[in-house]
C-alpha cells in the first residue's frame, strides 16, 4: 500500500498549484467586485479543466476524463489557499448529472451553465410532510393544464435544504394518482420566482431559522412548461434514482471528521480535562472509530481511482460518521459541563447571548441529532447494509 | 411491607398532571420559550394551589406532612411537562428553612410554603433558575454554609440565553446581600438539603424520559410509512423498547432515593447520588432516542421534543455530572 | 413506602424461626440417611403450612391461603438456615400447577405428590430443533395406537434441562397434521424410562456436559397411555400456556444479582484494579441498573402483596437481567485479564486444570451468554415489551 | 495512490483460506480442542509450505519480500479459520532473528523462515502457546531485552486446560537456558517487533470477527422462525448490520497500522496500539453477538463459535487489554 499520489499525481499539482497562486489574488476585493473575480477565477479554472470536470465544454464544464486522484489534488490545493472551487449544492451535484444523463438537449442548454457560473440555485423537492423515508409515496399533485403546455402544481415540499435561496426546484409529483406507488411519478424543473408559491423556513430544535436552514413549499396552482419535464411522464421515481458518478469518491468527510476530532481533543484540554483517565479512554475509544472511517474512506477512494467496487463497507459510511457524532456529542457535552447551559452566539431565539466559548459545541452536540432527518434514516441505513450489503432478505422497508 | 405508589400518591400525581395540562401546554411553551420572561406566575400559583410547596413540611409547618417521596413525584409530572419556575428550589427551600432554627427566618415559612415567596438554588456555580422571579436565593458561601439570600440590593443578574427554555438561568453574583444563615458548615443538614435537590432532579429526569418515550410510542403508533405504522417495523419497536426498558425500571431506584432519604437510612446519601447519575444518564439517551425515533419533525422546534432535550441538559449538569456522582458513590460505598 | 414486612410477618418469622431452628438438625447425616432426614423435614414443614402452600392437601400440600409476604418470610428463614425447601424445578413449578389447573382428577393423584415429595423429576419437552422461538412450530408426531389405548411418540427435544436426572416428561405433540399451528397441538405426560427413548447430553461452551446441563431426546415409538393426555387432545397449546399464580413473587433473583455485583467488587479488589477510575465508573453505572433492577423487584412484590398490577416493568426483569448479565460479563473479563486465559477447575474439556480463582468468572463470562438460549430470545423479549408493554402493532413474529 | 488490496494479495490469502479449509475444518478443530496436544503438525506444515514463515522476509534473507502487511493478511485468515499453532510467533520470530546482527543467530533463519523451526512469544507473563512444541521462544528479559531461547534444559513447562483451544497456552518458566541474545534494551527493535506482534493480533481478531459475523449471516438466512428466515426479522437484521458496521471498516485500520510498520511512519506505534485495541474490542463484541444471534446452537459447543469466542478471550489480553493500549495511544498522542 502506498497512501503518497505518484509522481504523476505531484507534477500535476506544481501545475495546480502554479494556477491558483497566480490567479487567486481577490486582495481587498470585497461585495460585487470580489463576486466578479470569482466567476473570473472559476472560468479560467474551468479553462485549465480543474472545475467541474465531468461536465461537457458545451454547457461551460472543463469535459476532463474522469480522475480522482486529479481531482483530488485539485481539491486539495484550491483548499489549501482557499481559492472558491465548485458552486456545489443540489444543482451541481443533483440537477446537472441528472440533466445530462437524462435531459433534453433544450433543458441541458437551458440549465446547466448558469448552475455552475452560481446564478441557478437549485432545491430539492421530494420530501413530503406525509413520506419521510418513504420517498415514493409523493402526494404533491400535478395536472396538465387544459391545453396540455404546462403542468399546474398543488401540494406541499419539505426539507428543503437552501430553500431560502433558491432559484429553481426539481421535484417529483404525482401525475398518474392510480398508476403503482412508484410509475405514477412525474420530474418536474420549476421556477420558484411566481405566484403560487410559499416558502417557509423550518426552524430547527438548534434554534437555527435562518438563509441556510431548511424550507417548506406549499404549491397553489405553481406552473411549469411541459418541457421542463425530465425524462419519461410516469417515469420520475427512476429519474430521480440517477445515480451520481464521475469523481464522486473523495477525501473530503473524512477530512472534516478528522480536525472535528482534533477539536474535541483541543475542548478537553481547554476544559483541564485532558488528564482525565475516563476522557482519554474515551477520546481513544472514539479515535478508533474515527480513524477506521480516515481509513476506509482512502480505500473506497483507492477502489475508485482504480476503477474497482469497495463492496459493502461504501454502504457504511453515512451511519459510521452519524454514530461516531453521537459519540463525539455525548463526550463534548460531558466536557463542557455547566458551559453547556448557556446557548453560543449564533443559537436561535431570543434575548442577550452568552460569548461563543465551549458553549458552541451544542450546534455539534444536538447537530448531530439532524442526521435522523427523514424519518429513522439510520434505519433505513441499517437495512440498506443488511439488504445490499449482507444480503438478507427484504422486510419491504426500503 | 410497601413499594408502590398508593392510591393518594396517584392522586397527587393526577392532579399535578391535570392543573398542568390545564396551563402549560405546547403552546404556552412555544410562547415562554421566545419570551424574555425567566418564570411564569400563571402556572407557578396553580401549581402552588395545590400545596406542592409545602408538601414535605410537617403540617406543624403548614405542610402536608407528607416526604420527599411525595414531592419527588411532583417534581416527576413537572419533568413530563417541563414545567417552568424554580420547583426542585421552593421546595428544598421550604424544608431548608423549617429545619433551621432561627425563629426569625422560620417566620418565612408560611409565604414559602405557600409559594407566594419564590425560592431558587445558588449552589455550585453562577447559574440560577428564575433569578429575574426569586425572592430567596438559597445559596452555599464557599465554605459549606448555606444562607437565604434576600434579592434586591446586592445581587446582580445578568440575562444569558439560557439552553433549557423551560426553566432558563441567568448568572447570578452577590455583593452585600441581606442573608439569612441557615446552616453552618458540617451541619448534616448542608447534605441532607443537597440529597434532597439530586433527589428531585432525578425525579424530573425521570418524568421528562418517560415523556419523551410516551411521545415516541405514540408517534410510531400513528405514523404511517411505506403502508404501515412505523412501530410496526421491528427496528424501530426494539428501540422503542430499548427506551422503555432504560426509563421503567430507573423509576424504582428514584423511589428508593426518596424513600431512604424520608427514612433516614445509612445509604441515604448515596442513594441520592446513584439516582442522580443514572436518571441522568437515561435522560441524556433517551430525548436523543426519541428525536431520532420521530426522524425529521422531532428536529423541529415547532414540535417541541427539543424543550425537553434542553432540559436533559440542564439535569445533567445540574449539581454535578452523572461521572462525578458516580465517583461519589464509589467512594461513599468504600470501594 | 416502607420496605419493613410489618408486625404480623415479623411475628410469623419468630414461628417460621423457631420450627427450623428446632427441625432443621442433620448433624453428621449423610447419605440415605440425610434423604430420609429432609424427607421427614419437608413432611413436618407441610404439616406446618411452610411449602407447597398452594397446593391442596389431598395431594401432598400444605393448601394454604395466597401470601407473598409469609412465603418471603419463609424463603428467608429457611434460606437463612440452609435449610431444604420446595423441590423445585419443572416439577413443581410447570406440571403441579398445570395439573391443578387442567388434569384430571387420576393425573393429580398419580403425579403430583411423587412430584413434590422428589420422586418424580420432570423434563421440558416444548423446544425441538426446528423451532427455536417458535414453540407452537412442533414436529414431534403424536399417532394414537390402532386400539385407541396409547400414543406412539416420534421424534425429537431439545434444550431440556435436567434431562439426565427427569423420570418424566410433559411434552407438546403434533396430533393433528393437518390443523392451522396452533391447534393440531396435543400436551401429554411421559414416562421417560422405557426403550424407543434415547437422551444426549447437549455439551455448551463452556465446556459442561453432564447431569446438570441440557439435553436432547430422541424418540422412536415411546409410548404413553390416552389417560395421560392433559387437556383436550389439540388443545394441547393452550395448556401449555397455563400460566404460573400463587406467590410467584419474590425477591430471590434480586437478591442472587446483588450478591454476584458484591463478588464483582471483590474481583476488582483481589485484582487490585479498584482503585482504576475507569473501572470504578463502570461499576458504579452497572450498580445502578443493578439497584433498578432490585428496587423494580421490590416494587413487583409490593405489587403483588397487594393484588395489583404493577404494569409493564413485569415484562422487562428478564431482559434487564441479561443485560446487566452482559455488562458484568465484559467488566469481569477485563478485571480477569490473563487468569482468564486459564480454564478453572470443573469446566469441560481436556486435561490438568488450572486453580479455581479469578478465572472462575470465565463460568459467568460465557454462561451471560446463555441467557439468549432458544433463539434469539432477547428480541423476543424486547417484541414482548413492546407489543403487550407500549402496545405497537405486532409484527407476527411472537 | 494506493489503499486496498493487490491482486497479488487477494491471491495470498485465498490460498491460506484454501490450504486451512483442506486441513482445518470443524472435524479437526473439534478433534484438536479436546485433545492433548498443543500443536498440530499437519496444518503447521501446510502452511509453511506456503511461506507464511518467511513472508516479511527480505528475499536476500530467503524470504518472500513482502511485509508486514502481507502477514497480517495471513493472519487474518488465520484467524478467520481459528487455525492452531504459534504463527504470530512464528513470523515475529523471523523478523527478529532477520534483523539481529549476531550472525551465528541469523543462522537459524533458514529452519525458521521455513516453519521447520517453531517460533513461539513468551513476551509478558508466563502463558505461552504450543510450549510444548516450540523448539524457540522469543522472550524479553524483563529489563527491556529480547533473546531466543532455545527449547530444553532450563525451560519448565507445565500444562493447563488453556481457555482458547485453537491455540492453547501452557505455563512456561526459565531457567539456566541456552539463550541468543537478540536485542538489548532501548534497541528500537523490541518496540517494533511488540508493534508487530499487536498488528498481527489485530489482523487475527479481524478474520475472527468477520467469521463471526459471517455465519450469522449465513444462518440468518436459511433458519426459519415463524415462516420465514429470521434475517428479515428487523430486528435481528440490524444486529448484523450492526456487526458488519463494526467489523468491515475496522479492516482499514488494520491495513494503516501494518502499513505505518512497513514504510516505518511516525505513527507506526500508535496506529500498531490503536488496531490492537479497537480490533480486540470488536473481537470481544462481535462472537458475543454472534453467539446471541444464532440462538441456542451458537451455545452449543459442537456448534464451534465458542472456539472463536475463546480466540477472542486470549486475544484481547494477549500483549495488553484495549484499555492499556488506549492509555498507552493517549499517551503517544501526546495528550
Amino acid at each position: 500500500m502506498d497512501l503518497s499520489y505518484g509522481e504523476a499525481a505531484e507534477a500535476f499539482r506544481k501545475d495546480v498549484r502554479g494556477f491558483v497562486e497566480s490567479h487567486w489574488q481577490p486582495g481587498e476585493r470585497r461585495g460585487a467586485e470580489l463576486k466578479e473575480f470569482v466567476r473570473a477565477f472559476r472560468r479560467a479554472a474551468i479553462d485549465r479543466g480543474y472545475l467541474y470536470r465531468s461536465i461537457p465544454k458545451q454547457y461551460g464544464g472543463s469535459e476532463q476524463p474522469a480522475d480522482v486522484i486529479r481531482a483530488q489534488v485539485i481539491r486539495e490545493e484550491f483548499g489549501r489557499a482557499r481559492a472558491p472551487m465548485e458552486v456545489g449544492g443540489n444543482g451541481v451535484n443533483m440537477t446537472v448529472p441528472t440533466l445530462l444523463e437524462q435531459g433534453t438537449e433544450e433543458q441541458k442548454e437551458l440549465f446547466i451553465r448558469k448552475t455552475i457560473e452560481g446564478d441557478y440555485i437549485w432545491g430539492q423537492g421530494y420530501s413530503e410532510p406525509g413520506s419521510g423515508s418513504d420517498l415514493a409515496s409523493v402526494r404533491t399533485k400535478g395536472e396538465l393544464s387544459p391545453d396540455g403546455s404546462k403542468w399546474i402544481i398543488n401540494g406541499q415540499k419539505i426539507w428543503t435544504s437552501q430553500g431560502m435561496q433558491a432559484t429553481h426546484m426539481f421535484m417529483l409529483v404525482r401525475t398518474e394518482p392510480d398508476a403503482p406507488k412508484h410509475d405514477g411519478i412525474t420530474y418536474l424543473l420549476l421556477d420558484l420566482n411566481q405566484p403560487g408559491i410559499t416558502r417557509r423556513p423550518i426552524r430547527q430544535m438548534t434554534g437555527e431559522e435562518g438563509a441556510h436552514t431548511f424550507c417548506e413549499f406549499f404549491f397553489d396552482n405553481a406552473e411549469t412548461p411541459v418541457g421542463w419535464q425530465v425524462g419519461e411522464r410516469g417515469k420520475g421515481w427512476y429519474v430521480s434514482r440517477t445515480t451520481l458518478k464521475h469523481e464522486r469518491a473523495s477525501i473530503g468527510s473524512a477530512d472534516g471528521l478528522g480536525s472535528q476530532f482534533k477539536k474535541l481533543v483541543d475542548l478537553a484540554k481547554e476544559m483541564s480535562r485532558l488528564d482525565d483517565p475516563l476522557v482519554r479512554d474515551r477520546l481513544a475509544e472514539i479515535e478508533g472509530r474515527v480513524l477506521s472511517h480516515r481509513y476506509s474512506s482512502f480505500r473506497l477512494f483507492s477502489c475508485a481511482a482504480a476503477g474497482e467496487d469497495p463492496g459493502a463497507v461504501q454502504l457504511m459510511m453515512k451511519l459510521l460518521l452519524t454514530e461516531i457524532g453521537h459519540e463525539i456529542a455525548l463526550l463534548a457535552q460531558d466536557l463542557i459541563g455547566d458551559q453547556g447551559l448557556i446557548e453560543p452566539e449564533g443559537a436561535g431565539g431570543r434575548g442577550p447571548r452568552g460569548p461563543r466559548g465551549p458553549n458552541k459545541w451544542l450546534d455539534q452536540i444536538m447537530g448531530s441529532l439532524g442526521n435522523s432527518i427523514a424519518g429513522g434514516a439510520s434505519n433505513i441505513q441499517r437495512n440498506i447494509i443488511a439488504e445490499r450489503g449482507l444480503g438478507l432478505p427484504r422486510d419491504g422497508s426500503v | 411491607m410497601r413499594f408502590h405508589l398508593t392510591s393518594e400518591q396517584v392522586a397527587i400525581q393526577d392532579a399535578v398532571r391535570g392543573t398542568l395540562s390545564e396551563c402549560w401546554g405546547m403552546e404556552q411553551l412555544h410562547r415562554f420559550a421566545d419570551g424574555e420572561a425567566d418564570f411564569d406566575p400563571a402556572s407557578w400559583k396553580a401549581l402552588m394551589a395545590l400545596g406542592v410547596g409545602g408538601l414535605a413540611l410537617p403540617e406543624a409547618d403548614g405542610g402536608a406532612g407528607l416526604g420527599l417521596l411525595d414531592a419527588a413525584l411532583v417534581c416527576e409530572v413537572a419533568g413530563a411537562a417541563a414545567a417552568p419556575g424554580p420547583l426542585i428550589g421552593q421546595i428544598v427551600g421550604a424544608i431548608a428553612v423549617a429545619a433551621c432554627a432561627n425563629s426569625a427566618t422560620r417566620e418565612l415559612l408560611t409565604a414559602i410554603a405557600s409559594g407566594e415567596r419564590v425560592v431558587t438554588l445558588a449552589l455550585d456555580g453562577d447559574l440560577v433558575q428564575s433569578a429575574h422571579a426569586a425572592d430567596y436565593y438559597l445559596a452555599d458561601d464557599g465554605a459549606g454554609g448555606l444562607h437565604l439570600i434576600e434579592a434586591g440590593d446586592g445581587v446582580t443578574i445578568e440575562s444569558v440565553t439560557a439552553t433549557d427554555r423551560s426553566r432558563p438561568v441567568s448568572r447570578v453574583s452577590f455583593g452585600t446581600v441581606e442573608a439569612h444563615p441557615l446552616f453552618t458548615a458540617g451541619d448534616p443538614m448542608v447534605q441532607r438539603l443537597r440529597d434532597a435537590a439530586l433527589v428531585l432532579i432525578a425525579a424530573d429526569a425521570l418524568g421528562g424520559a418517560q415523556h419523551c418515550t410516551d411521545l415516541s410510542v405514540e408517534y410510531a403508533k400513528t405514523r404511517e410509512q411505506f403502508g404501515q405504522p412505523i412501530g410496526k417495523f421491528q427496528g424501530l419497536k426494539h428501540q422503542l423498547a430499548q427506551m422503555a426498558l432504560e426509563v421503567e425500571p430507573a423509576r424504582a431506584l428514584v423511589w428508593y432515593a426518596a424513600y431512604a432519604w424520608d427514612a433516614g437510612l445509612p445509604d441515604a446519601t448515596r442513594a441520592a447520588a446513584m439516582a442522580k447519575a443514572h436518571l441522568c444518564e437515561i435522560y441524556t439517551r433517551t430525548t436523543r432516542a426519541a428525536i431520532a425515533a420521530h426522524g425529521g419533525i422531532g428536529y423541529t422546534w415547532e414540535y417541541g421534543l427539543n424543550y425537553w432535550f434542553r432540559r436533559s441538559v440542564q439535569n445533567r449538569a445540574w449539581l454535578g455530572s452523572p461521572a462525578q456522582h458516580r465517583a461519589r458513590a464509589a467512594k461513599l460505598a468504600g470501594w
